[in-house]
């Protein structure tokens, strides 16, 4: 019988929940009640989107575990895109 | 021509070790002459879109969603003017024949599926041969009434510039019904008749559809009917579609065995 | 028709992918079929070309989209991706627990997953109806022409895919010997959908 | 059993023909059909004068044009006895004939609009009369496919006896390519194809007129001869 408690998709989740609260309160409480253009606050929340990806694609899509040329194609996609954003993002600051 | 088809199909038939109830039925058995034929008509009817939409009416890509009623009347002016307009469209009307014969393959094929009754088979050309009217042929008729009389009041100028644009990308209902009767069709057919990754691509193709709705309340941006996302992007992932299709199309054709039987 | 018969693959593709998987292998494994792999990167590629032109007009626009942001709801934006990373949770898990054998407790989590897609829909739809009621529609703006377009055709998908997990879960619950590569197969678009929410959140809720 | 419907079908079209030639001599508009070149005030007053003929011609088309179906589909029928290789053009003439219905239909509804409110801006006549005459007169792609597939068909009928003569096959082609310069009623607004002219209009709907007349014959002597292959009274 499986573990759901002891399993390696489970630290994953609750890493996810982690990142997830920690981009939560940062673009939330950090920076008092009015949104304004905040690099840190976007590059932080950037960047822990990226590892959420990357863990979603890697563990619970199973790419660790599949050819490394469908790893490659999609940590490349991630790499593009969030590339474009970034430069999209950094070009208008 | 008919003498040579009966010599190859007798030949064929004394070669077959089933023997055939009705004397005819085993003439039917002889080529793929007919399928091939409307095969090649794709080629030639998305030559003559492309011509007629892209190089003589200029619709495609489409103009400006954003226009004054002045934008309208010279949009006619300046392509009617060397009457490219009229020309296009009475090439299209004249090559929307072919489409018919297009979708008429799609549904020999699709009637050869196993584990899927005819009703897609049905649904895909009754929902093709309707969307033929607003999808391509309410353009031409509108376009060619505009461009036939530019100096008629600038509203119903303008409105006939809507109408026409707004019916050639706003179409959508039919070609959302063909994909999805194809998505289903292909993924429950034991057979593979069609290979299930069109199944997956068409698809995308719904989506984009579905995003190409926004253009009847946008003029301007990426969901207007000139738009990023309502028409570029769609275009490209039609236009890819298409292309994947006509090939699996060929393959079905080409992977039919001689002998087989299409239920009627 | 019975000449059709003959010409039929013997089985299907789907069951010889089982047959390989079910001897222990050390290979590398393509989780369900190469075709829907096809199918998610050509749909990953699709909503950057939309992520890309939200990037594009959020810039040009800069000040206008951080107040229009300001209006949505970051608890209901925090609560459905919490939901969908735990749907996808129930989903990865039950995949892992159909190719041990587990069919019911597998058929439970799919049960799980699909309640937190269910969940995620009711939550998006009070969303919506609250945003609309404060008179922010799809013509208000830019930014609510994108953050309707963008939620509303992941919802979409997010319809879809509770009509694939239907499926597995009809799999799991009636198949004599479940269809692994099948549960891969619609899992593995499950899991896209929550990849592509994940990144909505950051472009539309969070980022400044 | 199977022909007794067809009867009925072949003989709907006689009557269909015999309601659309009454349609068509009641509409003034048809004889002589009316001018491209005519102004919007010419237009506009032709609706007012004969607001009552044109609402009476076209709801009666209206109501009865479309009955020609039917018939297209016993030829989709006796095109499915065939022994060509597949269906392909039975399914491709039914495609095409239900295309060519729905724009009859259209144009009849443009007519109709002008005719409702005569007493409208005569620019506003002028422009529904141009879509009613253009959706009429113009897109003969469907028509053409008709006859183009059915001919296709025909030629490559390997039955030892044919459910239509080889000749229907030519006499299609013939008439297919008689309609065809109906589309340039998009390119010219005066001569000979313009959607009053000698082409796009009285040989262009005589043709076509003629066609359904001789198919009559072409079909009723294919259903006796599916009624005598399955051994049953026409």
């Amino acid at each position: 019988m499986i573990s759901i408690r002891r399993n390696k998709l489970t630290l994953i989740w609750l890493l996810l929940c982690a990142l997830t609260v920690a981009s939560y309160l940062a673009a939330t409480k950090l920076e008092g009640a009015t949104y304004f253009v905040s690099a840190p606050i976007t590059t932080g929340v950037l960047i822990a989107a990226l590892i959420k990806s990357r863990f979603v694609m890697h563990h619970f899509m199973e790419l660790r575990a599949a050819p490394s040329w469908l790893g490659g194609i999609c940590d490349g996609w991630l790499v593009v895109l969030f590339g474009v954003i970034f430069v999209v993002y950094w070009s208008a600051i | 021509m008919s003498a040579t088809m009966m010599d190859v199909s007798a030949r064929l038939a004394s070669a077959m070790p089933t023997p055939a109830p009705k004397a005819h039925i085993q003439y039917r058995r002889n080529s793929k002459l007919d399928q091939w034929i409307c095969f090649w008509s794709i080629p030639v009817f998305y030559v003559f879109f492309g011509l007629v939409f892209v190089c003589l009416t200029r619709t495609m890509p489409p103009p400006s969603a954003n226009v004054s009623q002045a934008g309208a009347i010279s949009f006619f002016q300046s392509v009617a003017g060397v009457t490219n307009t009229h020309i296009g469209f009475a090439l299209l009307v004249f090559s929307l024949g072919f489409y018919a014969m297009n979708n008429a393959l799609v549904v020999v094929q699709m009637k050869r599926m196993e584990g899927v009754s005819q009703a897609m088979a049905y649904a895909y050309i009754v929902v093709l041969s309707l969307g033929a009217l607003p999808g391509c042929m309410f353009i031409a008729i509108v376009y060619s009434v505009a461009a036939m009389r530019p100096d008629r009041d600038p509203q119903l100028v303008s409105m006939l510039y809507d109408m026409g644009m707004l019916s050639y990308v706003g179409s959508l209902g039919c070609f959302v019904a063909q994909y999805v009767v194809f998505v289903i069709a292909v993924l429950l057919d034991k057979r593979r008749i069609f290979p299930k990754w069109i199944a997956y691509f068409s698809i995308w193709v719904i989506f984009t559809e579905i995003l190409a709705g926004p253009i009847f309340a946008f003029k301007t941006g990426p969901f207007a009917w000139d738009g990023a996302i309502s028409f570029w992007l769609g275009t490209v992932v039609w236009v890819f579609w298409q292309f994947s299709f006509t090939i699996c199309l060929y393959k079905a054709i080409k992977r039919q065995p001689l002998d087989e039987v299409v239920p009627a | 028709m019975t000449s059709t018969v003959h010409t039929a693959p013997p089985a299907g593709a789907a069951t010889a992918v089982v047959s390989e998987r079910a001897e222990p292998k050390s290979a590398r494994h393509l989780p369900g079929e190469a075709s829907m792999w096809a199918f998610v990167i050509g749909d990953l590629v699709i909503f950057s070309v939309y992520f890309t032109i939200y990037m594009l007009y959020r810039i040009w626009n800069h000040q206008m989209f951080l107040e229009s942001q300001q209006q949505l709801s970051q608890t209901l934006g925090l609560l459905n991706t919490l939901l969908l990373l735990t749907s996808s949770w129930f989903v990865a898990l039950s995949v892992q627990l159909a190719r041990a054998g587990e069919i019911a407790r597998a058929a439970r989590l799919i049960v799980g997953g699909s309640a937190c897609g269910l969940a995620f829909v009711v939550v998006k739809a009070f969303e919506w109806s609250d945003k609309v009621g404060q008179d922010f529609v799809f013509t208000t703006n830019d930014f609510f022409m994108f953050y309707y377009m963008l939620t509303g055709v992941h919802l979409l998908h997010v319809f879809l895919g509770l009509g694939i997990l239907l499926f597995m879960w009809r799999e799991l619950g009636t198949a004599a010997q479940p269809r692994v590569a099948m549960l891969e197969t619609g899992a593995t678009y499950w899991h896209m959908v929550d990849l592509l929410w994940l990144i909505i959140y950051a472009l539309v809720y969070l980022m400044r | 059993m199977r022909t007794k419907d067809q009867t009925i079908s072949l003989w709907l079209a006689p009557v269909t023909a015999a309601v659309l030639l009454l349609a068509f001599c009641l509409f003034r508009g048809f004889l002589p059909p009316l001018s491209p070149a005519m102004s919007a005030e010419a237009v506009a007053s032709f609706y007012k004068e004969n607001a009552g003929w044109i609402r009476l011609s076209m709801v009666i088309m209206n109501l009865w044009g479309i009955m020609l179906i039917p018939f297209y589909m016993v030829i989709v029928i006796q095109m499915k006895r065939m022994a060509t290789p597949s269906h392909v053009f039975a399914y491709a003439y039914l495609g095409a004939a239900s295309g060519g219905g729905a724009l009859l239909a259209l144009a009849n509804l443009f007519w109709l609009m002008a005719a409702f409110r005569p007493d409208r801006g005569a620019e506003l006549i002028q422009l529904l009369n141009d879509l009613g005459w253009m959706t009429f007169t113009a897109p003969i792609g469907m028509i053409v496919a008709q006859n183009v597939t059915l001919a296709l068909a025909i030629l490559m009928d390997a039955r030892p006896q044919p459910v239509f003569p080889r000749w229907v096959a030519h006499y299609s082609i013939v008439t297919g390519i008689l309609i065809a310069p109906g589309a340039l009623a998009m390119v010219y607004q005066s001569g000979p194809f313009a959607w009053d002219g000698l082409f796009a209009f009285w040989i262009r709907n005589s043709a076509f007129a003629l066609y359904i007349a001789v198919m009559f014959f072409v079909v009723r002597a294919a259903i006796r001869q599916q009624a005598v292959e399955e051994g049953v009274p026409a």
